[in-house]
């Protein structure tokens, strides 16, 4: 089943020093094909969209609308949606409004150490095209330049209702097999770097932090 | 013509005569008076040792009466054999000491002179039967010694010199006193004449005579507190003169003693008494001493103190027949040894002790100060051990259980100064390594060498079988003659050797003995195996081990309390001598020695108990004490706990199993540990299974203690970074158990406590040989530095994993047998709180058991270790070996248990009941067989779901450093690896339950025993008055406490 | 001494240039000290004065004048006052002596300072250490002559189809159009 | 040959009841815990979706092979110990291997798990895990003592060590329950409960904001599902432990499931009320209170039940 593509070889992880280089892998991923039988691709895309894992990280400003989420007036866990303390365990990304080049290489990390498949969802405007910040030396204008976003949900801040109606959207994407996020970071992995590391000056990490 | 040249009385004329002539002929030719001078002492050494031989061989004893008068106006002299002995061995003495005198008697003739008649005078003391004779002898003798000392014409000696004469002429007085009143009594100068009228020896006259006679003696031989002017003549004089003085002129001074106590029969108490106390007072003196010299005078004054007190108490016992083993013993012993290390004083010449350091690298040098210093201490198989076995042996006998305690006392104190001033020998140091002209060592050599021969004539004396007693002392010497050999090939032998010899000792022994046998003896050559892994020569390491492995097959050999103590010794000074061949030992041996030696002497005093009570020294017959069985129990008991390193007795053993080099290690915490469990059983065996006296209270106390060992053994294991350390401290622990189980004292609790030593042998050795190779490999024992080496040494983490699992009791390995076995013991026993205490420590091992696989295997690996191999497969393969034993009886425990069953059977009722596979207990049931195929199958059956999972999954092997790390990227592997104070938590938890207490107590008693010695030295005030003060002082304290006993 | 915030600085006046003097409030007192003299009069106004606290340190950019205004503002616990003082810097040559030593955090401020206002401090401690920014390598952020603007869109590159509007105009026009007659 | 087989059969049927049980039983605490809070709370099979899930997942890293074989020896733990308590008493379908060892063997077999998984999440090199992993132990061995000195008092007053008999001397009415006749060694063994079920005030070994959730933060995949039925079967065991030493066991299930549910409850309405102890903290609770108690339960059964 596990088909590993090493045509394109190892990666270079050349921000590391040499002897800092054989601390981190260096293989390169290779995206995931479905199951063979169809029927249990779409069980398990089913009680994928049931079981939603998120990583409670609060990249920007945005992640205080997600505490209200799990508290009695939302009660997100009704729809399958609990939070997770490790990006290992995690399946959606939560990306809490603005990402600034700092958090960003953060962001990067944490996606890559989750496994897939995973699913980001980047809330506010500020991920979309810089929000009020647009003009800031810090933060990044298009989110989806560096990770592949599966759904945006807009607003300065958005509510937790809008929340919840995105949860409900990307559970709907998910049953649909349309949430191909991980497929196409690792797909367009070079693509995906290359813009990351155009804006991150000082990558002293593995080029994917597995 | 030649017989009338060997008469005795040439000893006498031979040496006053060439004595004098020798200024004369000096003045026209120095030399012809050196020739003369050697050529008077050979002569003399000649005749005393042809008449030695003759007597030996049964000729009569000589009576010589000078000149066809009576005395006291002429000599009147008897050379008996012990006089023909005495006289040799001053003789030889003086001859050997002259040796290094050469020099020394370049510039004085009349040094020499004085020597000869120093000689002379000695002969004379031990040889005349006449008192008055004996006056003019001491008087030659002390004013031959001042005369050296003058000669000497050094300020300090011309005052120790002073003081000298100043003591030794009231001395004289007294027993000029003395004299004349027995004459008065008798009418007789003769000894053996007044013997005869011993009747007319009475009334406040025959009590002055006595008191004076003993008086003049008793302070020729320096008794404490008497004694401050005979201790600076040790430091001033050459070493030659010294060790004349120490040894000659004491030796005469205690034979005119010997001589004269057939006539002090009512003093004998108060002789015993200031032997006793000088014994005792200089050898707590000596522990502040740091000069070499002065610490060999303490020494000196020691020895001679507890010759007075032997000789007294056994007079006063009735029992002089033992007074040859016993006396001889201890005066060969100190002759030949004190001689021996004052020459070798002079030899290196450093004054303080500390400076003896870089003698490591003189190997030979090294081996004979060892020598002496062990005959010296009382170590087998040097004469003194014998005689003051024999000492013990006789003091129980005569009940008095205080001379006991003051010998042992003494003896161990003793010890310590010695073996302190050893330890600074043996620390490393090339550059201050002493350069000795070899010639110089061949008297001292020659000495060692006869200490080692006479130990073996002593013990062929006694009728032991000496070849197979001494067997492991030859072992030594035989593969010390072979050390220049390659290290493997020394390896190879002494394994080989070793193989041959425990063979059939195993296949011989039955019941208790065979269990041990194979503990100590197979489970000794499996872990030994593993020094192979080294290829350099380590000088001094394989005889010294030869003497360990075999002493352990001597100890399983004893069939006497002697044997056995015997084997004991060897073994504890063999031990001593491995560990301290580690590198950072230095700190710990003398711990180690002084704990193992108090742990030897209260086994001494137990065997002297019970040979007092039944009068044998079979270890069979210890089963027939009866009324003291709970004393000689306890002794016997606590000299094992204290060697099996129970809690508040231990703080010798973590110094020691870590220290040691690190593959001894393993022998030395799985297999010589081991024989104090031996001990333990062996004494419960015989004395507590019939449970008479309050031997069952003492095992109740027994069975907290070990528990208590467990507990702040695994406790203080937690807070270990050293790696060895941690296992040193978890062998205490894993021993408390042990200890515990054998105080259950039944049926369960010995198969549990047998059981617990098996399993404690497999895992500890594996433990031990493991972490050798990883500090072999990594070159550090600190935990924290290591981390992540799973990878590179994935044997021995498999060693490390099995013998976590197989120590803390976790089912299916064999640890959890030996839980269930003591559990069940303990709940049948009814000792509840006991077993509640048992659990919670084997929880609290299972914490420091994790850390320890854990900082080092897991976790994060350091780029300094990234290239590491694995350990050497000579190291593996006893690992293999004991892997393969654990999995064996997890199997299987019917192996195990059943042959451990058979070794105590018909001691206990039953309470094991086997039913096929199932081992059955009054309360509970286990069947370890079952138990393993179900842990195997639940373990298998997930794997194989997870194997078959994996292959929908891509599983990317990664590294250590790709880990979540709340997002950011670890920095180095050192700030990533959580191992240091691991357990930091629990320190704040217990708090100030915590706290060393033990160390604290013992650093109190050494610390105590140190100000005895300064408080007891405020007397010295190194004034010449005062000290003759002291002399009358001490002359009217005897009186009083004659006259009180009248 | 006295605990009279202008009686400390008429007494320090004699031997400082002090300058610019003015009570903003109650407990808050702005001057302004020549640079040379900065660090003796915080040290003179830290143990002779009580103002025990570093409560932050900051600088004004004027660009216009050339000069960037650094602000140390000390505070006294006991009084419940703050001192504000100033000290002009050159635009051009920008160091300032390091007050680490008199106040260990300090160092933290200076850090601050250096990233985002290229302002040297010599010898203050991890002072060329990142403190927000990542691997920067253009000039200190916070300077005005830095063009954030297109700083941005060559690095983040616009979204297209955003739209910019004024938002005190925004505000009035769509969302609250009530409020702007009462404006 | 045969018996095996049965036997085997009847622990299977034994096995997956008690993991759907388990599974269910977190589910229903998580409910209950919901509508404490005013929620409404997960949908019953959402632990199940959740190990499907996890399974489900298409990648994965490991860190070594003790990584990969830690949650192996947990789940091992688990159901062995489950293998060696009996689940209801006096039926043959329910009695799974305890003939294999007694109450000594499921004791020190609870270590079994432990040790797996602390090496297994060693190897992860991820601090966290080993400061979760030495705070775990560390506690472990706090609660351990009550808990030993409770089921000390429980075998000497009913003298043996065999768990079957120990619940066959409570069979006759609620009044014979351990509860009852010895309700220290109750106490002490549910004051240790609190800390063996890892709710707060004693779960800071697995703090989620602290440590990521402690031993497992690196955890995930097939990995996280074995272990998260692990944590099912395994606190059953441990429940029908509870149940049989002190509870007067079970004769059916019914009578097996509300019993379970109802020691659980005790943790969970102390956890819900808490706050967390510090490590040191509850260690130092345990060895002090629950420990006295533990000590006075024998004490009372060697003075007042065995006279």
């Amino acid at each position: 089943m596990t088909t590993k593509d090493q045509s394109l070889g190892p990666l270079a992880n050349d921000g590391l020093s040499p002897e800092e280089r054989d601390l981190f892998s260096d293989a390169r991923p290779v995206p995931y094909q479905p199951y063979p039988i169809e029927v249990v691709e779409k069980f398990v895309n089913w009680v994928r969209a049931n079981s939603l894992f998120m990583l409670a990280f609060g990249t920007g400003c945005g992640a205080v609308e997600l505490n209200p989420l799990m508290t009695a007036r939302y009660d997100a866990y009704r729809f399958g949606f609990q939070p997770r303390p490790t990006p290992r365990q995690a399946s959606v990304f939560m990306i809490g409004g603005y990402a600034s080049v700092k958090t960003l290489k953060r962001i990067i990390r944490s996606y890559e150490q989750m496994q897939g498949p995973k699913f980001v969802v980047a809330l506010g405007i500020c991920p979309v095209n810089g929000g009020m910040y647009w003009d800031s030396y810090n933060t990044v204008n298009q989110f989806d330049l560096y990770i592949p976003v599966d759904l945006y949900i807009t607003g300065c801040m958005p509510r937790p209702e809008v929340l919840l109606a995105g949860v409900l959207e990307l559970k709907k994407k998910i049953k649909e097999g349309r949430a191909d996020g991980h497929n196409r970071y690792i797909e367009n992995l070079d693509w995906y770097k290359a813009n990351q590391k155009r804006i991150i000056k000082n990558w002293d990490m593995p080029d994917y932090s597995w | 013509m030649v017989e009338g040249l060997l008469a005795p009385i040439n000893l006498i004329i031979a040496a006053l005569g060439v004595g004098f002539l020798l200024p004369l002929i000096a003045r026209s030719s120095a030399s012809i008076a050196r020739g003369l001078f050697w050529l008077t002492q050979v002569f003399l050494l000649l005749i005393s040792s042809v008449w030695l031989l003759r007597l030996i061989d049964g000729a009569p004893a000589v009576e010589v009466i000078t000149a066809g008068i009576q005395p006291p106006f002429a000599i009147n002299l008897y050379f008996g054999l012990f006089e023909a002995f005495v006289v040799s061995a001053v003789n030889l003495s003086a001859i050997l000491g002259s040796w290094y005198l050469i020099d020394y008697f370049k510039s004085r003739a009349a040094s020499m002179s004085v020597y000869l008649i120093l000689t002379m005078g000695i002969s004379g003391m031990v040889m005349t039967r006449d008192l008055f004779n004996l006056f003019i002898f001491i008087e030659i003798t002390a004013l031959a010694t001042y005369g050296l000392l003058a000669l000497d014409k050094r300020p300090a000696s011309l005052a120790a010199g002073f003081k000298y004469i100043i003591a030794t002429s009231l001395a004289s007085t007294f027993f000029l006193l003395g004299t004349m009143l027995l004459y008065h009594l008798t009418g007789t100068l003769n000894i053996d004449d007044m013997l005869l009228h011993m009747d007319r020896i009475t009334g406040p006259v025959g009590l002055a005579a006595g008191v004076l006679l003993l008086v003049g003696v008793i302070i020729e031989l320096k008794p404490y507190p008497a004694n401050g002017w005979g201790l600076d003549v040790y430091e001033t004089v050459p070493a030659g003169v010294a060790a004349m003085i120490s040894v000659g002129v004491s030796a005469g001074a205690f034979f005119a003693l010997y001589k004269i106590v057939p006539l002090l029969g009512d003093f004998l108490p108060v002789v015993a008494a200031v032997g006793g106390a000088t014994f005792l007072a200089s050898n707590f003196i000596g522990l502040r001493q740091r000069n070499v010299r002065r610490m060999l005078g303490y020494s000196s004054v020691a020895q001679m103190g507890l010759m007075t007190l032997a000789l007294a108490v056994l007079y006063m016992l009735g029992k002089s027949e033992y007074v040859t083993l016993v006396i001889g013993g201890l005066f060969i012993n100190h002759l030949l040894a004190k001689a021996g290390l004052f020459w070798l004083a002079g030899v290196v010449d450093r004054p303080r002790t500390e400076a003896w350091v870089g003698l490591r690298h003189r190997p030979i040098l090294l081996v004979i100060l060892g020598i002496l210093l062990a005959a010296l201490a009382g170590f087998p198989p040097f004469p003194g051990f014998w005689g003051k076995w024999e000492l013990i042996m006789q003091l129980s006998a005569g009940e008095l259980p205080f001379w006991v305690f003051v010998v042992l006392l003494g003896s161990l104190l003793e010890a310590a100064y010695l073996y302190r001033w050893f330890g600074f020998a043996l620390q490393d140091d090339e550059t201050r390594a002493p350069a000795v002209e070899p010639v110089k060592l061949i008297p001292v050599g020659l000495f060692a060498l006869s200490l080692l021969a006479t130990g073996h004539l002593v013990a062929d004396w006694l009728g032991l079988e000496a070849p197979r007693v001494l067997v492991p002392i030859y072992m030594g010497i035989i593969l010390y003659a072979l050390d220049g050999m390659p290290g493997r090939l020394k390896a190879l032998l002494v394994l080989g050797a070793f193989a041959v010899y425990a063979y059939p000792v195993v296949m011989g022994l039955e019941g208790l003995h065979w269990l041990f046998g194979l503990i100590l003896l197979l489970g000794g050559g499996v872990i030994a195996f593993a020094v192979l892994h080294r290829s350099d020569a380590r000088r001094g390491f394989y005889p010294l081990l030869g003497m360990l492995l075999f002493s352990l097959a001597s100890l399983l050999e004893a069939s006497s309390t002697l044997e056995f103590f015997f084997a004991w010794e060897v073994l504890t000074l063999s031990s001593y001598l491995l560990i301290s061949m580690g590198r950072g030992a230095r700190e710990h041996i003398l711990t180690f020695l002084m704990f193992s030696l108090g742990s030897a002497f209260l086994i001494l005093a137990g065997f002297g108990f019970a040979y007092g009570e039944t009068g044998s020294i079979l270890l069979a017959d210890l089963s027939k004490v009866e009324k003291s069985a709970t004393l000689v129990f306890m002794l016997l008991t606590l000299g094992f706990l204290v060697k099996a390193g129970a809690a508040g007795l231990h703080v010798w053993l973590p110094g020691a199993y870590s220290e040691a080099e690190d593959d001894f290690s393993a022998l030395l915490s799985a297999v010589v540990g081991k024989a104090a469990i031996f001990g333990l059983l062996l004494a419960a065996m015989h004395l507590a299974v019939n449970g008479v006296g309050a031997i069952n209270q003492v095992l109740y106390v027994v069975s907290w203690l070990g528990l208590i060992s467990a507990l702040v053994g695994a406790l203080m294991a937690l807070f270990q970074e050293d790696v060895k350390k941690l296992l040193a401290y978890s062998s205490m622990g894993q021993v408390g158990y042990i200890v515990t189980a054998i105080a259950v004292s039944s049926q369960l609790g010995w198969v549990a406590a047998g059981y617990l030593t098996v399993n404690h042998l497999l895992f500890k050795g594996l433990l031990f040989l493991a972490v050798a190779g990883l500090v072999y490999q990594t070159g550090t024992r600190l935990m924290y530095q290591m981390g992540g080496l799973i990878k590179n040494l994935p044997m021995t983490y498999i060693s490390v994993l099995i013998g976590i699992i197989a120590i803390s009791g976790v089912p299916p390995l064999t640890g959890f047998g030996g839980k269930w076995l003591l559990l069940n013991a303990l709940f049948d026993k009814g000792w509840y709180w006991q077993a509640g205490l048992a659990f919670f420590a084997s929880a609290v091992a299972f914490l420091y058991l994790f850390r320890l696989i854990h900082t080092v295997f897991l976790g994060q690996r350091k780029q300094a270790h990234k290239d590491l191999r694995e350990a050497s497969w000579l190291l593996l393969f006893p690992q293999i070996l004991l892997i393969v034993a654990i999995m064996a009886f997890s199997i299987w425990p019917k192996l195990l248990i059943d042959p451990i069953a058979s070794s105590f059977a018909g001691i206990f009722p039953e309470a094991l009941i086997w039913d096929g596979t199932m081992l059955k207990t009054r309360l509970g049931y286990w069947d370890g067989f079952m138990v393993i195929n179900i842990v195997a199958g639940v373990f298998l059956v997930p794997l194989l779901i997870l194997l078959f999972l994996s292959r929908f999954m891509q599983i990317q092997k990664v590294k250590q450093f790709n880990i979540v790390f709340a997002a950011e990227r670890p920095e180095t592997p050192e700030t990533t690896h959580y191992a240091y104070n691991f357990f930091s938590f629990y320190e704040k938890a217990l708090g100030p339950l915590l706290k060393p207490r033990a160390t604290a107590f013992w650093d109190g008693v050494s610390e105590w025993s140190h100000t005895i010695g300064s408080t007891l030295r405020v007397l010295y005030t190194g004034n010449g008055q005062t000290y003759a003060l002291y002399v009358l002082f001490y002359v009217v304290m005897i009186y009083i406490a004659v006259g009180g006993m009248g | 001494m006295s605990n009279d915030p202008k009686s400390i600085i008429e007494e320090l006046s004699d031997h400082y240039q002090i300058s610019e003097i003015k009570e903003q409030k109650a407990d808050l007192l702005l001057l302004k000290i020549p640079k040379e003299d900065a660090v003796q009069f915080i040290r003179e106004l830290r143990d002779g004065q009580n103002y025990t606290h570093l409560a932050f340190m900051t600088v004004i950019d004027y660009i216009e004048s050339g000069i960037f205004t650094l602000t140390y503002m000390l505070h006294n616990y006991a009084a419940h006052h703050n001192i504000a003082v100033h000290v002009d810097i050159d635009r051009e040559q920008t160091e300032m002596e390091s007050i680490h030593e008199l106040w260990v955090h300090a160092a933290t401020y200076q850090r601050e300072l250096r990233e985002m206002y290229g302002i040297r401090f010599p010898g203050s401690p991890r002072l060329d250490d990142d403190f927000c920014l990542e691997g920067w390598d253009e000039i200190p952020p916070m300077r005005r002559e830095f063009d954030t603007v297109s700083y941005s869109r060559e690095r983040f590159f616009d979204r297209e189809g955003r739209i910019t509007t004024d938002p005190r105009e925004h505000m009035k026009q769509i969302m609250y159009p009530i409020h702007t007659d009462n404006d | 040959m045969e018996f095996w087989a049965v036997k085997i059969g009847y622990f299977l049927i034994t096995l997956g009841m008690v993991t759907v049980y388990g599974l269910l039983l977190g589910a229903i605490i998580a409910r209950t815990m919901a509508r404490v809070q005013g929620r409404i709370g997960i949908p019953y099979w959402q632990p199940f979706l959740d190990i499907i899930k996890n399974l489900g997942k298409r990648t994965a890293v490991s860190h070594g092979v003790m990584f990969y074989m830690g949650p192996v020896f947990r789940i091992a733990g688990g159901i062995g110990t489950l293998a060696f308590v009996p689940v209801i008493y006096g039926s043959e379908m329910f009695s799974n291997f305890h003939f294999a060892g007694d109450l000594l063997l499921a004791m020190y077999f609870i270590f079994f798990g432990q040790l797996g998984m602390a090496l297994g999440a060693g190897e992860s090199g991820h601090p966290f895990s080993a400061i979760g992993v030495a705070r775990g132990l560390g506690q472990m061995t706090a609660f351990e003592l009550p808990f030993v000195l409770a089921i000390i008092a429980v075998v000497i007053q009913y003298d043996t060590l065999s768990i079957t008999e120990i619940v066959a001397a409570q069979q006759g009415g609620v009044s014979n329950w351990t509860l009852f006749t010895n309700p220290l060694a109750v106490a002490a063994a549910m004051l240790a409960f609190l800390g063996m079920s890892g709710y707060p005030p004693f779960d800071v070994f697995t703090a989620p904001n602290e440590i990521p959730i402690g031993p497992p933060t690196e955890y995930h995949s097939s990995f996280l599902a074995l272990m998260a039925t692990n944590r099912a079967i395994f606190a059953s065991a441990k429940l029908i432990l509870f149940m049989d030493l002190f509870f007067g066991g079970a004769t059916g299930l019914i009578e097996m499931i509300i019993k379970t549910w109802a020691i659980y409850m005790v943790a969970v309405v102390v956890g819900a009320s808490f706050p967390r102890f510090r490590v040191d903290q509850s260690i130092r609770f345990f060895l002090r209170v629950p420990t006295l108690i533990g000590i006075a339960s024998i004490a009372f059964v060697q003075i007042f039940l065995l006279g």
